[in-house]
Order: structure tokens, then C-alpha cells, then sequence
């Protein structure tokens, strides 16, 4: 029964098919994670600060794009931020598809990070950035030198969750018709009548799952090399 | 496509328009191994387009959903993704008064189900039909005959569209039979090189109705609605269409067009 | 240019929307009730080092985690069925596979995928707790199993929370892949309402609107929660 | 009642313990005395299977075990009849006083709840925490949460119990009292092994004094012994610089 | 060149500082006595703002801050002057003795990395952890890591140290070593604060000895005044206990 409906020789085909595709999704992940982490460190850093109105305003953030599924912020950016913009006299109706989604990715992963950033935050002792201002430190040198790489070892897990995941969402980018390694799947199974997807989708997880390993291998290092002297319950 | 800012210069310029596909929709429109646009609906724009000097059209790639958002949302003109005409749709969008293309849609069946000629037959039969993504047009045209059959309805499911191979579900047993277009059964199954033509044997395409389809413009694109309009009548006449339908379907839909009725 | 929304159609589609609720919580609910424990003790297995299990859980983190959820539901939904229909043909079992409600791929799928996400969390929250705790425990005469539960769980939650939330949040925000599935959830329903008129941004606005609602409350019960696990620690100044 | 033989334990190239053997005796009080980073702390820990030993066999009771391969329950059963005082405290966090206090009677002693409350909290008041049940281990101070820490000992009623420099965050004054608790609780018939810098009290209470340095028992000795006439160089040089001169007048 | 006034704090409804005034001159070295959970270790934190005080002001020779509304500023420049050694050590975890030391001259102060590594080696040597250069915190004993946790503080060279129980975790041995470094150091002008339970280091060094008990200042003196001639009930029957039988001999 299988074999009438499954040809390996597919998988090898989709490999060389998807493969050019990869760098859109490392372009369009990587710039997200980039900004993503940088505003989502922000709102980490209102969270935990002293301004109530900030830390309101960071936890609705939160809420918000969290709790927004990604297509509608997605269409949201994309009709909404040209509509705006057109409201300003800014005609952004040919700016490249692209850029609206790193803006999603962008949103989205801020609110994530943040609060991957602010329980890995929280869980340094206090005495540790206590010690850092005694010996003369300012409050910024003391989370840059003392908290944060302590605080990342904690938070690289759930990063890497989110990263993973951000890799995954090329299928939303296509739903604007940009063509990322899980859209050109779709396409490649629309182009076969929808058969031999299984092949082609086995092909995709293969990629994605290589790449999953090189990521958590990275990360893996990381975390050693940045949690020298850290303390685990380790019950053995 | 940069002349973004040339839409001032007045009515004599050529007006650049989006038109939007949906790049997944084999062989009506999708985009082919060169990442070009393609199929039946896109090929007949382009010809729509070689028409109409004042008008350059710029071809989109895109989903069904973003497809009718944007064309109502003004992002694109006009779109072309294989839709039926309804009254509700003429709400939202504008048509054309001259229709697009044929669609020939059917149930792919086991052949020992051969005798069910018709959506009657087959909900009669309590069988199973395959799922239907919710933006497909075949999605409509089940739906239509369950609100003119309240008492006799095909049991109907929406799902997605990448992740259901009619041919393999019915074949399998998991579902009794599937709505598809006769273009990719063809291709997929009568075809010599067709990736089941090993099945041929076991599974029938029954045709059960013939619809028109139809471009979606944006409400406020009447002057490109009329244009359009005019073209496409002048390539029906020079039998353009049919062509169009041989290469796309493997079959001239227009011999048909008679027994049309919507 | 906008087209003014079609306000009935939002409204009722609201409701049909709503009435999707119950299998999205169902598929969260079980997913969770499963990945929670089933997560923990992956990470465990990789805060200890348990030698065998540590490797198979990477290698099974490393593979769900890793890949699309679509796709995995896309290739269980594709080939178990095909797999037993073959095992069953071989030992002469009279069943039809194709008979199972599609809601059970949704448990398992997403049961699994969650389990691989939730270990990290865990694992990362694990490693916040001083050894000293443990010792503590053990030195009074608590087991392992004791410790685990009265000492270093309650102070782990605390940085698990937010993370179980994103979590949480996330996996109800996935169920809508179970259109793949053809499941009556949110998105589906929405989405099939919206196909006779193509009011599609009236169907948007409605998932949007529900899943605020429904990851608000969500969320809000995890801030909740938090505070309460979190009264022992000082107050960051 | 306790005793130990042959105890070993490196971290990576460094040997810490070279092979340390005691002898304690039911209610005996053994002080160990010795330079910071000696090795006392891990000699403690590797009793209570805190660190595991390389080599080494423990006894306790009728309880023979080896310290490097003691099966889990082997460890859970040292652990039930020994407490621990720890140099750093290791408060539960996420209890208050007297939920510390409590925990290990109600999960490890399967003590009813109301018992081990009344025990609790006698065994703070006999600290001097009476005002400081229901602080968390954030709110107190260095000493409160070292009394504390003795307390949660005390209140097991263990046959033995392991105190690693117990009255180090403590002011004189209570230094006087804490002792004086132990010191009736070694009257009461329990086996102590402390770990001290107080010369004081392991002149008074302890049945036995050892002298560790560099990972072994440079001398082992009643407090008479070791503190009037030690046989080894090198605790004469500790002893020189750790005694006050006045002690000397004052014999 | 130290003052400060009329410092107050509470922890919710509770009031440990109630209006605590010192003045410490240029070099001096004020040991600060005291029963547990008197609030001796808040005191030094509000004055390196570790806590926000309810009220009270400090000067630093000319700079005069508000504790309770001091800017970041004027925080910053008062930690610039001051070092802290804490209770319970607080070394850097992600650090090894060397870059513990190290960090607050080399980020703290600007110092070059090669000044830096030599003032941080040279302090530690002095508390005599030559051979534990490379080893993190944890792999310390606690003894250990409270001297690095001193050379920290030593190796800023600041105008002001404050110690909070700084030899808690010593044998006598090392007690006596440290309390010479602090002794020279107080020689060479460095202001010093000490929250110690050493009387032996208060009566020797000290120039004045305060005595808090509850939030307040009990009495404050030079060491002979509050040792042999003490004012106040409480101070007596604090000293009573605390000092042994034999300093009464050696008078
Ligand atoms: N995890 C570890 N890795 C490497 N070395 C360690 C580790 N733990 C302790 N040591 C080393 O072992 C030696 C003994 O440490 P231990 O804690 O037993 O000393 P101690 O006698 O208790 O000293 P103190 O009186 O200062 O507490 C020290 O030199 C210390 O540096
Ligand atoms: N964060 C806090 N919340 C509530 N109470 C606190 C807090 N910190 C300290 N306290 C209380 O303040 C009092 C003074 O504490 P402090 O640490 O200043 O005492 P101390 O004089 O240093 O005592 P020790 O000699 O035991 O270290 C104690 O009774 C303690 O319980
Ligand atoms: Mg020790
Ligand atoms: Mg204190």
C-alpha cells in the first residue's frame, strides 16, 4: 500500500529544490531575532524598572502581541502600516514584502524575549548585582558585567525555543506570497497536484532538523562556556 | 516595479496595476519551476494586459487569503484565483461582466463506485468526502448544493489545502471520494508520466458540473473592470480562451458552455 | 479606500468563532496535562545526565522542537494511517484506522511538540535553584522525590511561569494548525463562515478577537500565579 | 556510635581528603578543629553523601556503609538519622522560619502536622527566634538564619548531628546560648560532630578534639590533651596564634 | 571625613533603624558592636544605598548626600568611594578569585588589565589564597571565599571600607592574619566601618566602639570606655556574656 503512494526519489529532488530558499528564512529569522531581542531587552528593562507606567505599558505589550495569533498581526502590519503611513503622504505599497514580515517576527518575538529576559533576570540573586555596585560598578556596568551572563545561561534555553520556532514560521510569511523554504515546500507541492507531499514535507523536516541540531549544538557550547561556576541540582 | 510616484502625472501616463494570483492553484495559477507566473487565469490577464495599452499589469504571487483582503483592501486591483460568482461576493468585490474561464469540477471516485454521477448520487450514498480548504471555490459549490438539498447533503468538511491528495485519500479508503478539478486529475492520474498514472485503474473522475470563473476587482476599479471587459470579449472571439483551456485542462471547456448555467 | 465592515457578519461570525472554544482548550488542556509531566522528567534526564535517556531526549527535543508543527502533523496524519492499515492487513486485524476522530493526531501531535518545548522551559528553570536547596532537603531526611516537590519545584515555577505562559499561549495559538485536521476549532470555523462572502477581514478581526480574549485570560491566571509563587524572593529595588 | 575510616576525596587533580578516620562514641561530642580550606567542610560532606567519597566506609549504629558506593537507600537511611548545620545556611527559600523548621518532621518524619508545628516552634524559641516564625529566610538577618539552620537540626531529634561552623554569624551573646543548647542536647545522649573556631566551647563540651590540616588528622585528643600538651609542630603553631594569651594566665 | 545622621528604616511595619547618628574621622576605625538582628548590616547597607533609607543624611568628606533621596549620581559616586565586604560574601559566581577582584578595578575604576591583575593578585596573596587564583566560587571553601570577598574590598583602595562581620568564617589563625591587614591598612588612612563580633579586634584597633542593640545607638566610646567603663545596663549585661572570665584577669 505505502509504496504505490511514497517515491524516496522525491525527497532527493525537494532537497535541491528547497535548499536556495533557506537563506530567505535565515534573512528574514535572522533580522527578526536581531531587533526582536533588542526591543524585547527593552521591555525586559521597563518590566523590572522603577516607572509604573512603563512596566504597564511593557505587560500590555506582552499581553497584546502574545496573545495576538500571528496572521492577524501579520495582516495587521502589512495593510496597517502602509494605511498609516498613507495617512502621512508615505506611499509603501510596493516596499517588499519582506520587511513586513521581519516587522511581525520583529513585534512578536519582542514580547517573548522579554519575558524569557526578565524571569532569567529575576533568577540571579540580588547579592550578585549588590556586590557589583559595592566594588564600584554602575547599575548599567553591573547587569552588563555580573547579572546578564549569569541571567543568559538561564535564558539560552528559552531563547533557543523561540528561535526555533521563529525559523518555523515561514509558513506565515507566505501567506503574503513571500517565498521562504516552508512556502517553496507548498509550492512545489501545489505544482504536483498535492501528491508526493509526504516526500516533500519529510525533506523539509529533514533540513529543519539539521538545522535544529546545529542551533541546539551552539547553544549547547554557549551554555558550558557561560555557566562556568554555576551550581545546578544535579541529584547523582 | 518602482514608479511608485508617477500615479500624479495624469490620465495619459500608463497606469501600473497589481494583479494578484494565488501561487499555489495548479493549473489555474501558480508559479512555475522558474518562479514565474503561470496557468490559466494568469495566462489569460497577461493577454488581458497585451490589450490594454493604457494599463501595465504587475502579477503578485500570493495566498488566497491575502488575495481577497488586498483586492479589497485597494493592495491590489484585481486578483485572479479561480472564484465563483455569488450575490453575497458582489458586496465585497467588484465583477467584471464578461467571466474569465470554465472550471470543470468532479468526484474523483474508486472505480467500483463508477455509477455516482452526481452530488445527489453521492450524498445519497452516505459516503465520505474528502476535505475542502475553506477559500476553495469547490468549498462553495458543495455548499450551494447543501442549502438547495437541506434534506439530502453531502457531508462536507473544510481543511487545508496543502495537506490533502485527493487521489491518494480516495484511493486508500480513507475518504469514498473528493471534489477535484478535472485539469490535475488528468495530469495526475490519465497522463502517462502522471506521478499516480499506476492508479488509473482504480479510480474514475465523474464530472458533475462545469461553473464559470471570474476576476475579483477592487469595488472602486470600474473604468479597469470595463477594460478588462472589453479585451476578454475580443479574445473569446479570436477563440484565444479555448486555446488557453486545451493547454491548461487538456480540454476545450467552451464546447460546453451551452449546459453552463452559472 | 476601505470598505466598511460588514457589522453582522462580524458579530454572528463572533459567535461561530467562540463556539470553536471548547476543541482548542481540549487539544490545549490535554497537551498540556501531558507535556507538563512528560517534560519535566526529559529535563531531568538532562539536568542529571542520565546517560542513555539524556542523548534520546536531545535527539527527541532536538527533532520535535525543531520541526514545523504543520509538518509533523502533516506526516503523522499522512503515514500512521498508512503504516497500520499495513500492520493490520499483515496480522489480519479487522479495523479501520480512518475511522478515528482526527482530534487524536491533534492530542499526540501536539502532546509531543509541547513536551519538547516544556523540558527546556523546565530545564532552564532547574538550573536557577542553588544545590544547596537540595542538600537542605536531603539533610533533613527528605527523598529525591520529596525534595523535588516541597523545595525545588515551588522555587523553579517561579522562573518557569513566565516561560509555561508563553508556552501556553503559543500551544493555544497552534491548535489553528488543526484546520490541517479539519478540526472545528477557532480558525476554521471562522474561516469556513467567512468563505460565502469572502469577508475575510471580518473573520480576522474575529479570531483576533477571540484569542485575545481567550490568551488574556490565560495569561492573566499565570501573572497570578507568579506572584503568589514568587512572595518568598525579595523585591528587585 | 559513628565512625569513619580511610575517607578520600580529590576535586579533579586536587586531593582534599587524604584518608581521614574518627571515632565517635554515643552522646560523644567530637570538635574538628583546623586552617580554612583543611578539608573539614568536605569531610562533613561526604558523611552526609553530600559529596561522594572516593574511598572510605562509614558506621553508624549497626548501619555499615560504604561512603563511595552506598546505594540510594543506604544514603536516605544515613540521611534520616543525621542532620546537617550548614557553614552557609541553605534556608529553604520559599519557606518561612517555621515551615523550615516543620518540613523535615512533617515530609521526612512523617510527624503529624500539629506536632511538628509545637516542635518547630520550640526549637526556635530555644534559638531565640520566638518573634520570627513567619519571616521568610529574605527578611532575617545573617545570625537569624543560621539559628534557624539549628534549629531545623535541633528539632529532628537526630541521633547525630553534623554542625559546620555553627555560630559563625553569631554575636557573642549568643554564641553563649547556642552552645549551651548543644551542649544540653549532647547531655540528652546525641552524637555531635562540630566543626568550630570557637576554642572556647571545644574546651568545655567536647569529648574529643581533632586537629585537621591539608586533609588529614594531624591530632586526635581530649581538649586537655590537644590544648595543654599537643604532640605535633604543626598544632602548636595553630594553637600559638589561636589561644589568647589570657588563657595562658588563666591556667 | 564619615558622618552620618538620623538614619531610619523600616521593612513594612518594622521599624529597624530608629535614627542612627556616627561620625568617623579620617583613618579611624569604628567597630560596630551588637546583638543579632539589632540591624547592624542594614545600617551599612543604606550607606551604600543597597537599601533606600526611610531618612537620614550622610557626608563623605565634602560630598553630602540625602539617603533617602540621594540621585543616581550621587549614589554612584559615594559607591566609587566606598567598598563593602558582605555577611554572607556575595562573590561573583561567574568569576574566578582573580576576576572577582579584578572586576571593580578594572570596569569600577578603569584601571588597566595589567594593573589590575597585579593590585588583584597582590590582595589576595595578602589574605594568603596565592594558589586559588582560578577557582570559581564554588569551588572555595567558605573561609576562602570570604577572603576574597575581603581582597575585593581591600584592593580598591577606596576612602571608606565597610565590613559586615568580615571574619566570620576564619579559623583564629587566619582571624589574627586578616585583622593585621585591616590593622595596616587603617594605618595608612583608609576609613573604616566593622560589624565584628571580634572583641579582641575592637578592643585592639578600634577607635571608637559603637554599641547598637534594636535600631539604636546604645552607647558609643572609645574601646576602653565601652569595655571597662561601660554607662548603660544593656551594654553591661551584653559585655558580661560576652567577654571572657579571663579579660577580666588580664586587666
Ligand atoms: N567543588 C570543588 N572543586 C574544587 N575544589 C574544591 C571544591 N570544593 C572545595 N574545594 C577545595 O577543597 C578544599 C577544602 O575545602 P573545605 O570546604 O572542605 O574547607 P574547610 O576546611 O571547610 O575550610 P573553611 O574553614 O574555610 O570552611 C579547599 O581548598 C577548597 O578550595
Ligand atoms: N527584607 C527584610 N524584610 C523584613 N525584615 C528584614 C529584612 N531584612 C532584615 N530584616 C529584619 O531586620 C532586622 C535587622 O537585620 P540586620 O540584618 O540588620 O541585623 P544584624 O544586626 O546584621 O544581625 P546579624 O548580626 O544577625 O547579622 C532583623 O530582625 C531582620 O529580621
Ligand atoms: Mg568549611
Ligand atoms: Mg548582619
Amino acid at each position: 500500500m505505502i509504496e504505490k503512494y511514497f517515491d524516496p526519489s522525491y525527497i532527493w529532488t525537494a532537497f535541491s529544490q528547497l535548499m536556495p530558499f533557506l537563506k530567505v528564512t535565515f534573512a528574514v529569522s535572522g533580522l527578526s531575532i536581531l531587533f526582536g531581542t533588542l526591543l524585547g531587552l527593552l521591555l525586559a528593562a521597563a518590566k523590572l524598572g522603577k516607572s509604573t507606567a512603563a512596566r504597564k505599558l511593557a505587560d500590555a505589550y506582552t499581553t497584546i502581541m502574545r496573545c495576538t495569533p500571528s496572521i492577524v498581526l501579520l495582516f495587521l502590519v502589512y495593510y496597517g502600516v502602509p494605511f498609516l503611513a498613507g495617512q502621512f503622504g508615505l506611499n509603501l505599497h510596493d516596499v517588499h514584502t519582506a520587511v513586513f514580515v521581519v516587522i511581525t517576527f520583529t513585534l512578536q518575538f519582542a514580547a517573548i524575549m522579554s519575558e524569557v529576559a526578565r524571569s532569567a533576570i529575576l533568577s540571579v540573586n540580588r547579592g550578585q548585582y549588590e556586590a557589583a555596585v559595592s566594588v564600584g560598578l554602575s547599575p548599567l556596568q553591573a547587569y552588563r558585567r555580573i547579572v546578564f551572563p549569569q541571567a543568559v545561561v538561564v535564558a539560552l534555553p528559552n531563547f533557543a525555543n523561540g528561535l526555533i520556532a521563529l525559523l518555523q514560521e515561514g509558513a506565515l510569511a507566505y501567506t503574503i506570497g513571500l517565498i521562504d523554504i516552508v512556502g517553496k515546500a507548498n509550492l512545489i507541492v501545489a505544482a504536483n497536484f498535492n501528491a508526493h507531499a509526504l516526500e516533500i514535507f519529510i525533506a523539509l523536516a529533514l533540513i529543519y532538523w539539521v538545522l535544529s541540531i546545529l542551533i541546539e549544538q551552539f547553544f549547547s557550547l554557549l551554555e558550558r562556556w557561560l555557566g562556568r561556576g554555576k551550581r545546578t541540582i544535579k541529584t547523582t | 516595479a518602482c514608479g511608485s510616484g508617477d500615479d500624479a502625472e495624469g490620465d495619459d501616463a500608463v497606469r501600473k496595476v497589481k494583479i494578484a494570483y494565488d501561487q499555489a492553484s495548479k493549473p489555474m495559477s501558480w508559479i512555475d519551476e522558474n518562479g514565474k507566473p503561470t496557468g490559466y487565469d494568469v495566462e489569460v490577464m497577461k493577454l488581458v494586459d497585451e490589450l490594454l495599452p493604457d494599463y501595465e499589469f504587475e502579477f503578485v504571487g500570493t495566498t488566497s487569503d491575502d488575495l481577497l483582503i488586498g483586492v479589497e483592501q485597494g493592495k491590489f486591483q484585481a486578483g485572479v484565483k479561480n472564484a465563483f460568482w455569488t450575490e453575497e461576493r458582489t458586496k465585497k468585490f467588484l465583477y467584471p461582466e464578461e467571466f474569465l474561464g470554465l472550471s470543470s469540477a468532479g468526484l474523483v471516485l474508486r472505480k467500483e463506485d463508477e455509477n455516482i454521477k452526481s452530488l445527489e448520487d453521492f450524498a445519497s450514498a452516505g459516503y465520505s468526502l474528502a476535505p475542502i480548504a475553506a477559500n476553495n471555490a469547490q468549498y462553495t459549490v458543495i455548499e450551494e448544493y447543501n442549502n438547495a438539498h437541506p434534506d439530502n447533503p453531502v457531508k462536507l468538511q473544510a481543511g487545508d489545502s496543502f495537506t490533502v491528495d485527493v487521489v491518494q485519500w480516495v484511493n486508500e479508503g480513507r475518504v469514498d471520494g473528493g471534489v477535484m478539478i478535472e485539469g490535475p486529475f488528468e495530469k495526475q492520474v490519465t497522463a502517462k508520466d502522471g506521478p499516480y498514472h499506476h492508479l488509473e485503474e482504480e479510480v474514475v473522475y465523474n464530472e458533475f458540473d462545469v461553473i464559470k470563473t471570474w476576476p475579483l476587482f477592487n469595488r472602486e476599479e470600474k473604468e479597469l473592470a470595463a477594460a478588462y471587459d472589453g479585451a476578454v470579449k475580443k479574445l473569446k472571439e479570436e477563440k484565444k480562451l479555448e486555446e488557453l483551456s486545451e493547454e491548461f485542462y487538456g480540454r476545450n471547456l467552451f464546447d460546453v458552455l451551452d449546459s453552463v448555467d452559472r | 479606500m476601505q470598505q466598511s465592515l460588514n457589522i453582522p457578519f462580524l458579530i454572528d461570525t463572533f459567535f461561530t468563532a467562540l463556539s470553536g472554544v471548547p476543541i482548542t482548550l481540549a487539544v490545549t488542556a490535554v497537551a498540556m496535562l501531558i507535556a507538563v509531566p512528560a517534560g519535566f522528567l526529559l529535563a531531568l534526564s538532562r539536568v542529571n545526565e542520565v546517560p542513555v535517556l539524556r542523548e534520546i531526549t536531545k535527539v527527541y527535543v532536538s527533532f520535535v522542537r525543531g520541526t514545523p508543527i504543520i509538518v509533523q502533523i502533516f506526516i503523522t496524519y499522512a503515514s500512521v494511517p498508512l503504516i497500520l492499515t499495513a500492520l493490520f492487513e499483515k496480522y489480519g486485524i479487522q479495523a479501520n484506522v480512518y475511522e478515528l476522530n482526527p482530534i487524536w493526531y491533534a492530542f499526540i501531535v501536539f502532546s509531543f511538540s509541547t513536551t519538547a518545548i516544556l523540558s527546556e522551559v523546565f530545564r532552564s528553570a532547574l538550573s536557577t535553584v542553588d544545590r544547596g536547596q537540595l542538600e537542605a532537603a536531603w539533610s533533613v531526611g527528605l527523598t529525591g522525590f520529596q525534595s523535588f516537590r516541597r523545595i525545588i519545584i515551588p522555587q523553579a515555577l517561579v522562573s518557569a511561569l513566565p516561560n509555561l505562559a508563553t508556552a501556553t499561549v503559543n500551544l493555544i495559538k497552534a491548535t489553528s494548525l488543526g484546520y490541517a485536521l479539519s478540526l472545528q476549532e477557532i480558525t476554521l470555523k471562522a474561516k469556513v463562515a467567512a468563505n460565502a462572502g469572502y469577508n475575510y477581514i471580518e473573520a480576522y478581526i474575529d479570531i483576533f478577537l477571540v484569542y485575545l480574549i481567550l490568551c488574556s485570560v490565560v495569561e492573566f491566571a499565570f501573572k497570578k500565579y507568579e506572584q503568589r509563587a514568587a512572595r518568598f524572593r525579595v523585591q528587585h529595588v | 556510635m559513628l565512625e569513619f575510616k580511610g575517607v578520600r576525596k580529590s576535586f579533579g587533580p586536587l586531593q582534599i581528603l587524604k584518608g581521614v578516620d574518627v571515632e565517635i562514641g554515643k552522646g560523644d561530642v567530637v570538635v574538628i578543629l583546623g586552617p580554612s580550606g583543611s578539608g573539614k567542610t568536605t569531610l562533613l560532606r561526604c558523611l552526609n553523601f553530600l559529596e561522594r567519597a572516593d574511598a572510605g566506609t562509614a558506621r553508624l549504629g549497626s548501619l555499615e556503609v560504604d561512603l563511595n558506593r552506598a546505594t540510594k537507600k543506604e544514603v536516605h537511611a544515613v540521611r534520616q538519622k543525621t542532620a546537617f548545620v550548614f557553614q552557609n545556611y541553605n534556608l529553604f527559600n520559599n519557606k518561612t522560619a517555621l515551615e523550615n523548621v516543620m518540613e523535615g518532621l512533617i515530609t521526612g518524619r512523617k510527624q503529624p502536622k500539629e506536632t511538628a508545628r509545637k516542635k518547630a516552634a520550640a526549637a526556635l524559641d530555644k534559638v531565640g527566634l520566638s518573634d520570627k516564625y513567619d519571616a521568610y529566610p529574605v527578611q532575617l538577618s545573617g545570625g537569624q538564619q543560621q539559628r534557624v539552620g539549628i534549629a531545623r537540626a535541633l528539632a529532628l531529634d537526630p541521633e547525630v548531628i553534623l554542625f559546620d561552623e555553627p555560630t559563625s554569624a553569631l554575636d557573642p551573646e549568643l554564641v553563649g546560648e547556642v552552645l549551651g543548647v548543644m551542649r544540653q542536647i549532647a547531655a540528652d545522649g546525641t552524637t555531635m560532630l562540630v566543626v568550630t573556631h570557637e576554642m572556647q566551647f571545644a574546651k568545655d563540651v567536647a569529648s574529643q578534639v581533632v586537629f585537621m590540616d591539608d586533609g588529614v588528622i594531624v591530632e586526635a585528643g581530649t581538649p586537655g590533651q590537644i590544648f595543654d600538651r599537643p604532640a605535633e609542630e604543626r598544632t602548636k603553631r595553630f594553637l600559638r596564634r589561636v589561644l589568647p594569651d589570657e588563657y595562658n594566665y588563666s591556667i
